[in-house]
């Protein structure tokens, strides 16, 4: 069935290349097309850490039943623009004893990582910019590089409260990181792919959180969980705790470095809300019913990217939720959480996944008339 | 053409990381250029196409290994801790050793680059296969039995830790192992 | 044989509660505690994941409320036309003076006396009067905005009445010698005693 | 420059107290280059900057607490894009002295200040921070942050009110829109040394400019 969709950009995408296949080498249209790419991946990532650092400030208004900004512009909408432009021109310290290289470095660990994983997601169809047969294990490496940086950053700050938050950040992503890939590899036993398209395209009549009910939803809040940790925030965001570590391992970093910290925090909030949306939610897949052709094809004029950023965003308000709900873990409990809770659940399920898949015990293997793709 | 660039670029990468890797005063600075010479390597992994070897690379030594590394030396050394140098005859027979070694691969390497040439032929790997490589049971299917031999590993060093670990007296068992 | 052993042997640790039974404080009967202590483990972790999943639910319900209650925002220059600032509140020392550019300060100095930090400084003045008597009068009541600490002491003891507190907040100076007020206005002078007017009465609107 | 058309949104220009002595400073500024309007850039990089500072609170008593109050729902600093309390003074462009310095705190505050990056600014809150305020004859307290650090905005009171925070800060937001980012470097008033005495032995602390912390990388 082909239903039609106005509002697509997979015209424009094939007519540029088009033209740029016929205009051009083929050494010269590859290069103009990444270039194109870069470009477009990065406004992205900038737009949307600015997008999500004003709605983060409001909505913790709300939860906090304040306001939030309201000054600038409309419902002070334009607040995080006054934001970046004060950081992009704020002083960056030159520190006399810290160790020069690694300090620099730091903060492009951290970016590089969130940029790298960033362009892995499927934003909408044909908007995916790097899909590997591998996706899912390529976002989970590239992810964890962001880690190192941490690490670095409090080492060569030379500061006794950089190194103290970035050994906690440390031991935290890497024991979050752990659960987060088992619950994703739950999620590839399924469906049997990992490739990030064709795990969206699986979805098409079954979300992957009900296709494989019950180990699935158990995967999918162990994700949540362990994504919330890997960034840092809410409840999980003692690497940072303020009132005895300063600011954690970004203690000593000013100015734009210190911006490039804080955009990779909101972005990889995003990153962690928007695979799993791919890997659990169907992606940009909108919502379809087999054999329902009217129902269908209302649900295609709504754009591809529409659907993905509003699955995102209900994540996003989910993690932003827990965060204003919980008071901050202590260490211990929280690396109890991980290792004793999380972790062991995280084996048992991806079993029990394993049996229901041989099984037969997928909502698609039971009710193949209404959820498999293939008739 | 490309490719050639780009390989030439990881390929003085590697080389100038190593170097520096090797010749670092600082431990910690050595740490973070093996790290540079690991992910130049997944990228010539990548040049090759070779994806899940790429992302492994990746995952394993990059953001596993190597954290584990810059772990330990925060645990073990004082911040900026150097290393001396001495020129000793161990330090001469060393690389007396590693240029004869250097000599040996590369012997093997040139005889037989032709020959493993001819395994590469620039096609993505799919998913299928390597799982059935790793899971199977078959000849040149080697990995499930491996893991569970690992796994034994793991068991074996548990055990070595519960039997090396001080035996609990009943009557004042320590606080907060309960919950 | 042998594996059925294992098995049970895996069961035992599973299941068995004399391994991990605290036997210190052992609490006293009745309190509810004990039974969670003689709880099986295996058991206890499991309904403690249940138990932490409903608590924390029931956090969120508090916040979720919390999302959609109204907000209580008062918004601080938009509405500082309507903004009502109590009476009470003791923001900035006046001294009121009258159409005539008259005030009642008398000079004594009493304010200035009882001022914990010195924040008050009265500087007096004598002059002649026409028919020969010398008078202290008022020359300048320096009051220094930035030490004050809003007591009140000298508003109390005043004998009459010439200073009030106002509530005009908006202090804000970028030079700290601005924070020192002259109090009486130039070419001010003390108000002629009307002994039958009532006290309050005198003072300016 | 006309400080009529720096415009605070919300408040009449003509309602804020103080105007000569903001005048005075941009004269000062503008004393030893050429009197320009202030450019498109500069304005945008001035709305930028006045419109998010991040605060660092340097409470030591109850003006801290006023200061909660007024980053709480009632007043709500972040309607002003202020509620980001960077708790590292690398990244703070405001410090808001709120309370009572002591002799031994002294140091510590200038220590502070020195550890801002630029642009950098200092608002002094309630009576202690301005002049001592209740402890001003007191032997151990310094009479006024001034006099260890610039301050660009007074706020009296004891505590101030959280109206009186915003209407501080809302000034200090009319110094930010008056600056000029490219031709003038802000003044900046230096502290007076002979207030940071160390109580034991009389002598003068040395808190310079440059804090110098031992270097651990160079070896002994």
């Amino acid at each position: 069935m082909n239903y039609s969709q106005p509002l697509e950009l997979t015209g424009i995408i094939s007519t540029l290349d088009t033209f740029f296949r016929n205009n051009l080498t083929p050494f010269w249209a590859t290069f103009i097309e990444g270039a194109l790419i870069l470009i477009a991946i990065l406004a992205a990532y900038a737009i949307i850490a600015l997008a999500l650092i004003y709605i983060e400030r409001k909505i913790t208004a709300f939860f906090q039943s304040r306001l939030g900004p309201n000054r600038l512009g409309k419902y002070g909408v334009i607040q995080s623009i006054a934001d970046m432009v004060k950081i992009l021109i704020k002083e960056i310290i030159q520190i006399n004893d810290v160790d020069k290289f690694l300090f620099y470095a730091a903060p492009f660990f951290v970016i590089i990582s969130s940029v790298l994983t960033f362009g892995a997601i499927p934003f909408g169809m044909g908007l995916q910019a790097v899909d590997f047969k591998i996706g899912i294990i390529y976002v989970i490496a590239a992810s964890s590089l962001g880690v190192i940086g941490v690490l670095l950053a409090g080492w060569s700050s030379n500061n006794k409260y950089s190194m103290i938050g970035a050994m906690r950040s440390g031991a935290q992503f890497v024991s979050y990181e752990l659960s987060a890939a088992f619950s994703l590899m739950t999620i590839v036993v399924l469906s049997g792919t990992m490739q990030l398209s064709e795990i969206v395209e699986n979805q098409r009549y079954a979300w992957n959180l009900f296709n494989g009910h019950i180990p699935a939803m158990i995967a999918f809040v162990i994700y949540l969980i362990s994504g919330h940790a890997e960034t840092n925030r809410g409840p999980f965001d003692l690497p940072e705790a303020e009132g005895e570590l300063t600011a954690g391992y970004h203690t000593e970093y000013s100015g734009l470095q210190f911006g490039f910290f804080y955009l990779a925090e909101y972005l990889n909030m995003f990153i962690i809300a928007a695979v799993a949306t791919t890997v659990f939610l169907g992606g940009w897949m909108p919502i379809q019913i087999k054999g329902l052709d009217a129902f269908n094809q209302v649900m295609w004029y709504i754009p591809s990217y529409v659907w993905f950023f509003a699955k995102t965003g209900v994540l996003i308000f989910l993690s932003l939720w827990v965060r204003w709900s919980f008071p901050r873990m202590r260490i211990d409990l929280l690396l109890n959480l991980e290792w004793k809770y999380l972790l062991p659940i995280n084996l048992v399920n991806i079993l029990l996944m394993v049996l229901m898949v041989l099984a037969g015990w997928t909502l698609s293997d039971w009710f193949p008339g209404l959820f498999a793709i293939a008739p | 053409m490309a490719q050639q660039i780009i390989f030439y670029i990881l390929a003085l990468a590697i080389a100038v990381f190593s170097i520096l890797a090797v010749t670092s005063k600082r431990v910690i600075r050595s740490a973070t250029y093996l790290l540079f010479v690991l992910l130049a390597t997944a990228g010539l992994f990548l040049l090759l196409n070779y994806h899940y070897l790429f992302a492994v690379q990746v995952t394993v030594y990059a953001g596993g290994i190597m954290v584990l590394f810059i772990m330990s030396i925060f645990l073990t050394h004082k911040p900026g801790d150097q290393f001396i140098t001495r020129m000793s005859w161990k330090v001469r027979s060393s690389a007396f050793l590693a240029v004869a070694g250097l000599v040996l691969c590369g012997y093997i390497i040139v005889k037989n680059v032709t020959r493993v040439y001819s395994y590469i032929n620039g096609n993505e790997l799919q998913m299928q296969d390597l799982g059935t490589t790793m899971m199977g049971t078959e000849k040149y299917q080697y990995l499930l039995p491996f893991e569970v031999i690992s796994v034994l590993l793991l068991a074996c060093i548990i055990g070595a830790i519960l039997i090396a670990r001080k035996e609990k007296s009943p009557m004042n068992p320590p606080q907060g192992d309960m919950d | 044989m042998l594996k059925f052993h294992f098995i049970r042997k895996i069961f035992f640790i599973l299941l068995d509660t004399n391994n991990f039974k605290i036997t210190q404080n052992i609490p006293p009967s009745g309190f509810r505690g004990a039974d969670i202590n003689n709880m099986n483990p295996f058991i206890k972790y499991i309904s403690g994941i249940f138990t932490a999943v409903k608590s924390l639910l029931g956090g969120m319900l508090v916040t979720w409320r919390e999302l959609w209650r109204k907000k209580v925002t008062m918004q601080y220059p938009e509405n500082r036309d309507t903004l009502v600032i109590s009476d009470r509140w003791r923001s900035e020392l006046t001294m009121p003076h009258d159409e005539n550019n008259e005030h009642a300060c008398t000079a004594c100095g009493i304010c200035m006396i009882n001022c914990p930090n010195g924040t008050i400084n009265v500087i007096s003045k004598t002059i002649e009067t026409e028919d020969g008597k010398k008078k202290k009068i008022l020359d300048k009541h320096i009051w220094d905005y930035g030490m004050c600490t809003f007591c009140n002491l000298c508003v109390i003891t005043c004998p009459s009445d010439a200073i009030i507190f106002n509530n005009d907040f908006e202090g804000a100076m970028f030079d700290r010698s601005k924070l020192v007020h002259q109090l009486n206005k130039p070419g001010s002078k003390l108000r002629e005693k009307k002994p039958l007017t009532p006290k309050g009465e005198q003072k300016a609107p | 420059m006309d400080l009529k058309k720096v415009k605070i949104k919300a408040f009449p220009a003509e309602d804020f107290k103080d105007t000569d002595t903001l005048q005075a400073y941009i004269d000062e500024l503008n004393a030893n280059g050429t009197n320009v309007m202030v450019g498109k850039l500069d304005q945008m990089i001035n709305w930028g900057r006045a419109n998010s500072l991040w605060p660092l609170a340097f409470a030591t008593s109850c003006c801290g607490i006023e200061f909660m109050a007024a980053a709480a729902a009632h007043y709500d600093l972040a309607r002003f894009g202020m509620e980001v309390t960077r708790n590292s003074p690398r990244q703070a462009d405001l410090m808001v002295v709120a309370g009572t310095i002591v002799h031994k705190m002294g140091p510590l505050l200038r220590r502070v200040y020195d550890q801002m990056a630029e642009p950098k600014y200092v608002v002094a809150m309630g009576a202690c921070a301005i002049s001592g305020g209740p402890f001003v004859n007191s032997y151990h307290v310094i009479n006024g942050a001034e006099k260890i650090i610039p301050v660009d905005v007074y706020i009296p009171g004891c505590p101030p009110r959280p109206e009186s925070l915003f209407y501080g800060l809302l000034q200090l937001q009319r110094k930010v829109k008056a600056e000029k980012f490219f031709d003038n470097k802000r003044i900046v008033r230096p502290y007076n040394p002979a207030t940071l005495i160390d109580p034991k032995t009389g002598e003068a602390l040395d808190v310079k400019n440059e804090f110098k912390a031992p270097n651990p990388l160079k070896g002994k």
